[in-house]
């Protein structure tokens, strides 16, 4: 298994190499080289879980959308909170949502956004994984939910995943 | 402070006590497990309890006695592969006697004491 | 420091990662291997034994670090005495499993070597906590152990033995908390000098957590009212390792002697002699009941596993009482009737094998093929057992009722044992004259014929009784050296001195 | 310690504490587990996220270096929520838990 | 050392009999015979010492400590009882060749016999009284397996475990009774016990040890009430009747008191005792042998009946007595020798032993019928033979009793009366038998004599016996002089052998029972019918009944306290423990030691309410399971901060990792299961268990309570300045466990991989049918591997393999460790098999669990072993410091690999583990060739 | 400042967590209750955290990155046994 001197996954081994430095405080010769071994070692005993490579084909927009959920998750929160201290009762909705991702991981990301941000959960993916379902918890109607997912979180996904 | 620890460990224990006498497995497994963890603060607490005073060098100026901390240690993985093996072993007397009871299917056993009268 | 004192830990050890590694290896040479631990233990053991019969304490420091501080084992001439015990009945009930009970799944040897290895750390260790994981070691191995062989019998009286000695291991470590949270100290030679110097309510914790303890021994060497556990467990289990079971009981007759009278021997203060006066009456009653269920048993197996509750009560009668004469002539007992009723239990397991259906139960049914061979074995087991000449249980017994002094306690003593005797006596010639001789006509269909292997691993068992008794003259000189070596704790408490490793240089 | 150093740890402290109060008050008042399950994936979660970097901030502030732990406690909660929250989703789904009166849409079968 | 050969001789040669089974009976009978003649001309040589009233000793060491020696010493009594053993025991080799039938298992016969023989010669031979008490307790053991030779035979092995249990039991009693005199004396040497005759008669143990003693001896010889079991031992081969019976078995009692006689007789407790147990036997033997219809039974009441009369004699305490008594002992030896043998070749030739059927006898074997006719009226006490001198003897020693008032009565009208039924059933004997018509209905017929040479040790017998009767000064004289000498210790009255003495009292009384028992029996059917009234007890079956029912009782009471009741069982351990802690734990109460409480923080103090609270309802909830669970989760999540709000890192990750994998065990395992407890345990049950509950509750809270609050000082200073110059590291907690207390973390894995390995083991066959929905009703769902889920999990895996690379690498300085780190591996790989299922996950693991538990364990103790190399102990650490290139100075600590080998055992043992029950599942299609697991 | 903060926070979050143990009583069903648990996970997360900036150690952190870790096996496993009955299969 460990046969090859290569990095199955140079975007894991990069990220794996990073953290390292990060967890062992301050980078020194040995955190270096240590983290190189990890990076090396790790990617190579786990690849054979990812049977299919993760087609990150245009990586570099990763970060812009992390940083864009990340405001979303700020809002989202103090959305919600509004709506737990109002004595208002909340009108929640279930929403069926109709994806165009194709990649699972892809799905599993946008799934994963979407229960993070504004006052949605999803709360279930399709067989066929061609449909979402989402719980929002307080919605005017359910196109206004699809058509925020998609133009916001589902797009720029997209792009990436092509 | 310590009123409230010995407390705790009271209510484990007396917890963990009473699921022990129960007579299906899963209570008592429940309980023993219980029980284990009032023993495992207990024999931790027997090294005195202390805040901020972890045995790693150079982190505080006093420390808390760190043998019962090892003690304790060994006990929890201990008493964690006993509660494994317990476990399989209640479920292999759920496979061979149909019954989760304690002490087997009891109906089972009344049936043959009858056919043998 | 002295490397052979580690040998009875790490040979089982490594035999067993060994074995380990073997699962899929052929059976032949798994259990070529295995014998080959075994042998090697009972050869270390002899050497230890030779050792440590110069009278002094070896201490083994683990780490190198001084004690209290670090684990030490001791050796002394009890802890040899039983390694040589254990070892020698472990290579018998070893060879008798090579007849076919090893069969089945293919932990058998592991479990068994690991099982050695718990019973020995337990045998040397002079450190209260490690004993806690002795036990462990050697229980979670008993437990596998005991479920080993299929079938649908053992999983009750399995998951009883199972949850009543966990139950025992949080005893236990209740008791290492309270003990340690007052001396501050967990090595059996440190406590030895610190108990005594405990005073006032720190006594009174020490205390409860001791009587604690012994409940935890009680538990394991299967003392009224704790050792119902035991007959369904050891009757149900494969033969070898009911066998190697009989050992069992006698770890917790082994902690109660080796804590109880170093501990919390004469010179322990406040705390001195804790819980003997219990144990006395308790150990009495503990002999009668078994007594009453040997009487009951409706198998051989059960009256075997009813014999070591027997056994057990004669046993902690002479210990509670605590004179040099009585814990050697214990010591004597122990060693005879642990190998008889390990032979006993292999012997029942022939019977059963070669009575079909009727198995080992006392009832009528055909004769058996091996009928003269096989009641040989269970005639002098059974005399042996009930404490009759010429075989060592008899001398045992004397030695046990020779001991005590006059006074309420022996009368007691006596009338216990020797009405016991008698009563075991009965059950043993009922059951034996049923099994082997009430046949009815007919034939056993599924009878296997007599292995040679269990044959001979039977028949060693049975005949060490006459060994014992062959050389019952250094045995009991040994063990009259024991016991004064018990009862002498200062010279215990010096191992706290020993030397380490560089440490001179 | 700055004088902003401390505002910021001070601020970040009661927005976590509060943050993780109103999750667990969403959590205790909303009326059907599906309203519920929002109050912890997203207030609760930015709770604890906004005591960890207080607790980066705190522990740089002091000299003890920069704790990518607590950063890496942050990801791995902003991974496993939604996952948590997905399968419980699932889970109550196939158990049939009421849902509130005015709910509108179904669940799916599981 | 002609001494132990003798006694030896017979077992060496028992050993080596069964070998020449294969020539046939004689060749047998003629080894057999070896050890009786060699024993015979051994002993010879010492008749000159004997004589002279010496003694011979043979002894050597042997236990010490137990004051068991091998001594052997023989006198005259020793002398007289050897010879009867050897003569009659060579009489009876020859007899039974005859008498066995050729199919039997005459080894096993013979090899018997000869222990036997060699047991009884042993206790007559011992001069240790130990030794001796082995020796009869091996007579009770052989003699157990000849009386059941027959195996096959119900009443055989009945008569002979009761036998067993009778004299097995006495022998218990005379073993205690022998370690009081024992103990008296200080010695249990003969020597030494019978020159202290004073000391033990005025010691305050003597009534005790008296009682045991002669329990022992009246077991053995068949005394009332102990006479029951002698006549079921009839259910043995005659010639081992005629041995037991005669010579050897019952008289071994009877030799135990002719033996003790100096040291214990001549008190009151011992008239009383002796005489009036003697009497009675007396009484009560004869009058049922009256009345037996068998054979043999009339010969063995009559056994039981002289057995009464000798010991009758040795009670009275007088010298004279003592001296008939011995005399007795060769008279009925000689003459009940020959009748059983005669019985024998009757019950042989003719197949039956009823004497309602054989009649008539005489005109078939005329000779047997004399010598059968000579012995019997030995047995009467005819004169001319030697039945009637000691009787004679016995009589006029009744007279002399001083017994107050019309007591003195009372032994000679008993003597008399005894002589009469005497009479009567040897009249019988020799009249039904031989005479009074025509058999009956024999299974043989017609009878004829034996074969010439089964007849010749009976008539050796009655040759004596008329010997005897008619010469006894010459012909047994010298030898009962020096065996009275013996019993008496030296001191022997004057007495004299003849065949008169004139007319005097005693031979009135003869007259009177010869006339008495001859009109007794002509009158036998009056007294038939009366005895007829009562019911025939028969012992065996009573016997049987009493242990019978003393098993039952046993069975039941053993089924009433054992009644494989866990909850019992649990009841009585945590009782035992709380009672036992209780003692101390009252005195205590409530206490707060010189440390005082310190102040509570509330945020503690709620968490430690959450605590408290979630454990019990966990304990009061705990019928649905589910929600239980739960709780215990939260109990076991609040114990992990305790640890942590209390300064222990380490056991807070500890305990969370464990925690969890408890949690996913119990979900497993839960599966299987009903979710729903059933309530049925009775309200009192629940309630005791609550006050148990609460006692150990109650018990744990003031322990603690206590404990906390005292000061006190431990070895943990070491550990905190040893830590670092020591051990290589900061985390102090880390370097106990694998360097200080190493050992220990040893056999901790070592504990982890066997529980794993025995779950393998024990799940291997195991078959369980999960139930189709959950508790409610719902079916499971199809949805196995969620989508989510398994996305998110495979990118956790790297990630997770690197948090717990970090754990490990720090743990020796910082919280962590192989333990936690190994912990932190298995939940990773266990949330793979969650999300993508066995097959999945199995396949990209391609190890087998049990390889890594092993290589763990390899790891830890090579480890651990490589100190071996510097002479240093087992688990010695060494670390150092090296400077690098580019990586620059690190720490290497030897430590470090046996925390590999922690980290290895614990993913190991975890996987495998939880796997094992994994694989239970239908769903799991793991059924690859190569088995992983 | 920070002191009074800190208490603050701990308040806060020792009340959730009293809170989340309410849910985690009244139920009313097995998913209301995991998610309790879950959420009780969180905060001691928080607390922990809470705690090491108290004592002003780190000591503690690896302990919250660990029930991030675990607190998340556990739900998703619970789960699982709640819809599927075995959770590895």
């Amino acid at each position: 298994m460990l046969d090859r001197l290569s990095f199955p996954q140079p975007w894991l081994s990069l990220i794996l190499f990073l953290t390292w430095q990060f967890l062992s405080d301050g980078i020194s010769g040995g955190s270096l080289v240590l983290g190189l071994v990890l990076a090396w070692g790790i990617p190579q005993l786990t690849q054979g879980f990812w049977p299919e490579r993760p087609a990150f084909m245009k990586s570099w927009r990763m970060p812009a959308y992390l940083l864009v959920v990340l405001w979303d998750i700020v809002i989202a929160s103090f959305s919600v909170a509004k709506l737990i201290l109002s004595p208002r009762k909340p009108e929640p909705v279930f929403v069926c949502y109709p994806l165009q991702l194709e990649h699972p991981l892809a799905i599993s990301i946008l799934a994963s956004t979407i229960s993070l941000t504004p006052g949605t959960v999803s709360a279930d993916i399709s067989d066929d994984e061609k449909m979402l379902l989402i719980h929002a918890l307080d919605a005017r109607s359910d196109d206004e939910v699809i058509d925020a997912i998609h133009t916001r979180y589902e797009k720029p996904l997209m792009e990436m995943f092509k | 402070m310590e009123l409230v620890f010995a407390l705790v460990i009271g209510a484990l224990t007396a917890s963990g006590v009473y699921l022990l006498l129960r007579a299906r497995t899963f209570p008592v497994v429940v309980g023993l497990t219980l029980l284990s963890y009032g023993v495992n603060l207990f024999l931790f607490a027997s090294g005195r309890l202390a805040t901020g005073q972890q045995p790693i060098l150079g982190s505080s100026a006093s420390y808390a006695d760190p043998l019962p901390q090892a003690l304790v240690l060994t006990a929890i993985v201990i008493g964690f592969a006993m509660t494994a093996f317990v476990v399989v072993l209640s479920l292999r007397n759920l496979a061979d006697n149909q019954d989760d009871h304690v002490d087997g299917n009891r109906k089972q056993d009344e049936d043959s004491e009858e056919a043998k009268q | 420091m002295n490397h052979w004192l580690t040998a009875p830990v790490l040979i089982p050890l490594l035999g067993g990662i060994l074995q380990t590694f073997m699962g899929y290896a052929p059976i032949a040479l798994r259990r070529t291997l295995a014998l080959a631990t075994t042998v090697l233990l009972v050869a270390t053991s002899m050497v230890l034994l030779t050792m440590a019969d110069d009278g002094s304490y070896r201490a083994y420091a683990f780490g190198n670090w001084q004690p209290p501080f670090g684990i030490v084992l001791v050796l002394d001439r009890l802890a040899a005495f039983m390694l040589v015990m254990t070892s020698v009945l472990a290579l018998l009930a070893h060879i008798f499993s090579l007849g076919g009970a090893d069969e089945g799944n293919r932990q058998f040897h592991t479990l068994f070597l690991f099982q050695l290895m718990g019973l020995n750390i337990a045998f040397l260790t002079g450190d209260l906590f490690n004993l806690f994981v002795a036990f462990e070691v050697l229980l979670i191995a008993s437990y596998g152990l005991l479920m080993h062989g299929g079938g649908t019998v053992r999983t009750v009286p399995g998951l009883h033995y199972v949850v009543l000695n966990l139950v025992g291991s949080s005893l236990f470590l209740i008791s290492v908390g309270m003990i340690y949270s007052v001396t501050g100290t967990l090595n059996m030679a440190d406590l030895a000098v610190k108990v005594p110097q405990v005073t006032g309510e720190n006594a009174l914790l020490v205390k409860a957590g001791g009587m604690m303890l012994l409940v935890v021994f009680a538990l394991k060497a299967a003392v009224l009212p704790l050792c119902f556990w035991l007959p369904k467990a050891y009757a149900s289990a494969t033969a070898p390792v009911a066998a190697l079971f009989a050992i069992m009981t006698k770890v917790g007759i082994y902690a109660i002697i080796r804590v109880y009278f170093l501990v919390f021997g004469d010179d322990a203060g406040e705390l001195a002699n804790l819980g003997m006066d219990w144990l006395f009456p308790l150990a009495l009653i503990t002999l009668a009941m078994g007594v009453m269920g040997a009487l009951g048993a409706d198998n051989l197996k059960s009256l075997t596993a009813w014999q070591v509750i027997i056994s057990v009560g004669t046993l902690l009668a002479p210990i509670a009482l605590g004179s040099a004469e009585s814990l050697s002539a214990a010591l004597f007992y122990m060693l005879s009737t642990t190998w008889i009723v390990a032979g006993l239990f292999l012997v029942a397991d022939l019977v059963a094998s070669q009575r079909g259906s009727a198995g080992d139960r006392i009832i009528t049914a055909p004769m058996m093929r091996h009928r003269t061979f096989l009641s040989v074995l269970f005639m002098i087991g059974a005399v042996a057992a009930a404490g009759l000449p010429p075989f060592s249980g008899f001398f045992g017994k004397l030695l046990i009722l020779m001991s005590v002094e006059p006074g309420p306690q022996m009368a007691w003593l006596w009338g216990t044992i020797l009405v016991g005797g008698f009563l075991t006596l009965v059950a043993y010639s009922r059951a034996g004259s049923i099994v082997f001789w009430r046949t009815v006509d007919g034939h056993v269909e599924t009878a296997r014929p007599l292995k040679g292997t269990t044959a001979v691993a039977a028949g060693a068992m049975i005949a060490l009784t006459v060994v014992i008794v062959a050389m019952a003259g250094p045995i009991n000189r040994y063990t009259e050296d024991t016991a004064a070596q018990i009862l002498d704790t200062s010279a215990y408490i010096d191992i706290l001195q020993t030397p380490m490793v560089g440490e001179d240089d | 310690m700055s004088p902003l150093a401390e505002y910021t740890i001070s601020a970040l402290l009661i927005i976590g504490g509060a943050f993780t109060l109103i999750g667990a008050i969403g959590l205790a008042r909303l009326p059907d587990f599906f309203t519920r399950l929002h109050g912890p994936t997203k207030a609760t979660t930015l709770g604890v996220g906004a005591v960890m970097l207080s607790s980066v901030v705190y522990f740089s502030s002091t000299g003890q270096g920069i704790g990518i732990s607590e950063i890496l406690i942050t990801v791995f909660l902003f991974l496993t929520a939604p996952v948590s929250a997905n399968m419980l989703a699932k889970a109550a789904m196939h158990i049939g838990v009421k849902t509130m009166d005015n709910t509108r849409g179904k669940p799916w079968d599981q | 050392m002609s001494l132990p050969l003798v006694v030896f001789l017979p077992f060496l040669v028992a050993i080596a009999a069964p070998l020449f089974a294969q020539g046939g009976r004689t060749a047998i009978a003629i080894v057999s015979s070896i050890p009786a003649i060699i024993g015979l001309a051994a002993l010879f040589p010492h008749w000159e010492t004997l004589a002279g009233g010496g003694v011979v000793h043979n002894s050597w060491e042997w236990l010490p400590a137990l004051g068991i020696s091998f001594s052997f010493r023989l006198d005259g009594l020793a002398l007289l009882f050897a010879l009867l053993i050897l003569i009659i025991g060579l009489l009876i080799i020859l007899y039974a060749r005859y008498y066995l039938k050729k199919g039997e298992n005459i080894g096993k016969f013979y090899a018997l016999l000869l222990c036997f023989k060699g047991s009884m010669l042993g206790i007559v031979l011992s001069g240790n009284l130990l030794l001796m008490m082995i020796f009869w307790e091996l007579t009770s053991l052989t003699s157990f397996l000849l009386i059941s030779f027959w195996t096959h035979k119900q009443d055989a092995r009945r008569g002979a475990r009761m036998a067993l249990a009778v004299t097995g039991g006495g022998g218990l009693a005379l073993l205690a009774g022998i370690l009081i005199i024992g103990n008296i004396v200080g010695s249990f040497e003969l020597d030494a016990v019978l020159a202290a005759g004073d000391l033990i008669k005025n010691h305050a143990m003597y009534p005790v040890a008296l009682t045991l003693i002669l329990l022992g001896a009246f077991t053995k010889s068949a005394q009332f009430p102990f006479h029951f079991w002698l006549p079921h031992a009839m259910q043995a081969p005659t010639p081992v009747s005629a041995y037991l019976h005669s010579a050897t078995m019952v008289k071994a009692g009877v030799f135990l008191m002719a033996r003790l006689y100096p040291a214990l007789a001549g008190t009151e407790q011992w008239f009383y005792m002796v005489s009036f147990t003697g009497m009675a036997t007396l009484l009560v033997g004869a009058y049922v042998a009256m009345f037996k219809h068998d054979l043999k039974g009339l010969l063995a009441h009559s056994t039981v009946s002289h057995l009464g009369l000798i010991t009758l004699l040795f009670g009275m305490g007088t010298e004279l007595a003592a001296v008939a008594a011995v005399f007795h002992v060769i008279n009925h030896a000689t003459f009940k020798a020959s009748l059983f043998m005669a019985a024998g070749i009757i019950d042989h030739e003719t197949g039956t032993r009823d004497m309602r059927r054989i009649n008539g006898l005489w005109r078939y074997m005329p000779h047997t019928a004399t010598l059968a006719m000579v012995a019997a009226s030995s047995m009467a006490g005819v004169p001319l033979l030697n039945g009637f001198l000691s009787k004679e003897m016995f009589f006029a020693e009744s007279l002399q009793l001083n017994l107050p008032g019309i007591w003195a009565w009372i032994p000679p009208i008993v003597a008399t009366l005894a002589g009469i039924f005497a009479v009567a059933y040897s009249a019988r004997f020799v009249h039904d038998v031989f005479f009074n018509g025509k058999p009956v209905n024999l299974p043989i017929y017609p009878p004829h004599e034996p074969p010439r040479y089964m007849k010749i040790p009976v008539e050796i017998l009655v040759f004596a016996c008329v010997m005897v009767g008619v010469f006894p000064a010459y012909s047994v004289g010298p030898l009962l002089y020096s065996a009275s000498a013996a019993t008496l210790g030296g001191e022997v009255p004057d007495y004299h052998l003849a065949v008169m003495h004139g007319f005097n009292l005693p031979l009135m009384m003869s007259f009177a029972a010869f006339i008495g028992g001859l009109i007794m029996y002509s009158q036998r059917q009056k007294f038939f019918d009366f005895h007829a009234r009562f019911k025939e007890v028969d012992e065996k079956a009573v016997f049987e009944a009493v242990v019978s029912r003393f098993v039952e009782l046993a069975n039941r009471f053993t089924a009433r306290i054992e009644n494989g009741s866990l909850q019992r069982y649990a009841v009585l351990l945590v009782g035992s423990a709380i009672v036992v802690a209780m003692v101390p734990l009252a005195t205590m109460g409530i206490f707060v030691g010189e440390n005082g409480l310190s102040p509570v923080d509330w945020p503690t103090a709620i968490a430690a309410a959450i605590l408290i609270f979630c454990a019990l309802a966990s304990a009061f909830l705990h019928r649905g399971r589910f929600t239980s669970l739960m709780f215990l989760s939260v109990v076991g999540l609040l114990v992990a901060l305790a640890f942590a709000r209390f300064s222990a890192p380490d056991l807070a990750m500890t305990q969370l990792s464990v925690e969890v994998v408890t949690m996913v065990l119990l979900m497993l395992a839960l599966f299987y299961m009903p979710s729903w407890t059933p309530l049925e345990t009775s309200g009192t049950h629940r309630a005791r268990d609550i006050v148990l509950a609460l006692l150990a509750g109650g018990g744990m809270t003031l322990v603690t309570l206590a404990m906390l609050t005292q000061p006190f000082t431990s070895i943990s200073e070491f550990f905190l300045e040893n830590s670092k110059t020591g051990g290589g590291g900061t985390n102090v907690v880390n370097v106990i466990l694998v360097d200080f207390r190493g050992f220990d973390t040893l056999g901790e894995i070592t504990v982890l991989a066997i529980a794993a390995l025995g779950i393998y083991a024990m799940l291997k066959d195991t078959a369980l049918t999960p139930p189709p929905g959950d508790g409610e009703g719902h079916a499971w769902t199809r949805d196995a591997y969620p989508l989510m889920l398994k996305q998110i999990a495979r990118p956790m895996l790297p990630l997770a393999l690197m948090i717990s690379a970090y754990i490990f690498l720090r743990g020796h300085n910082l919280p962590g460790g192989g333990f936690i780190a190994g912990l932190i591996t298995s939940v990773a790989l266990i949330l793979q098999y969650i999300a993508s299922g066995m097959v999945w996950t199995q396949d990209r693991i391609g190890i087998k669990y049990h390889n890594v538990i092993g290589l763990g364990l390899i790891f830890a103790t090579i480890a651990g072993a490589g100190s071996f190399v510097y002479g240093y102990p087992f688990l010695t650490t060494t670390f150092d410091y090296i400077t690098w290139p580019v990586v620059g100075k690190f720490e290497v600590a030897s430590a470090l690999v046996f925390d590999l080998g922690v980290y290895l055992a614990v993913i190991g043992a975890t996987l495998l583990a939880l796997v094992s029950i994994g694989r239970l599942s239908p769903h799991s299609a793991i059924r690859s060739p190569r088995e992983n697991v | 400042m920070i002191t009074i903060a800190l208490y603050a926070s701990i308040a806060m979050v020792t009340l959730a967590a009293l809170l989340n143990v309410y849910r985690l009583i009244q139920g009313p069903d097995a998913p209301d209750r995991v998610l309790a648990l879950d959420t009780l996970y969180i905060n001691a997360i928080a607390l922990i955290i809470l705690l090491g900036i108290t004592l002003g150690t780190r000591m503690y952190l690896e302990s919250a990155l660990l029930i991030a870790v675990m607190g998340f096996v556990s739900t998703v496993a619970t789960a699982k046994y709640l819809k599927r009955g075995s959770v590895i299969e």
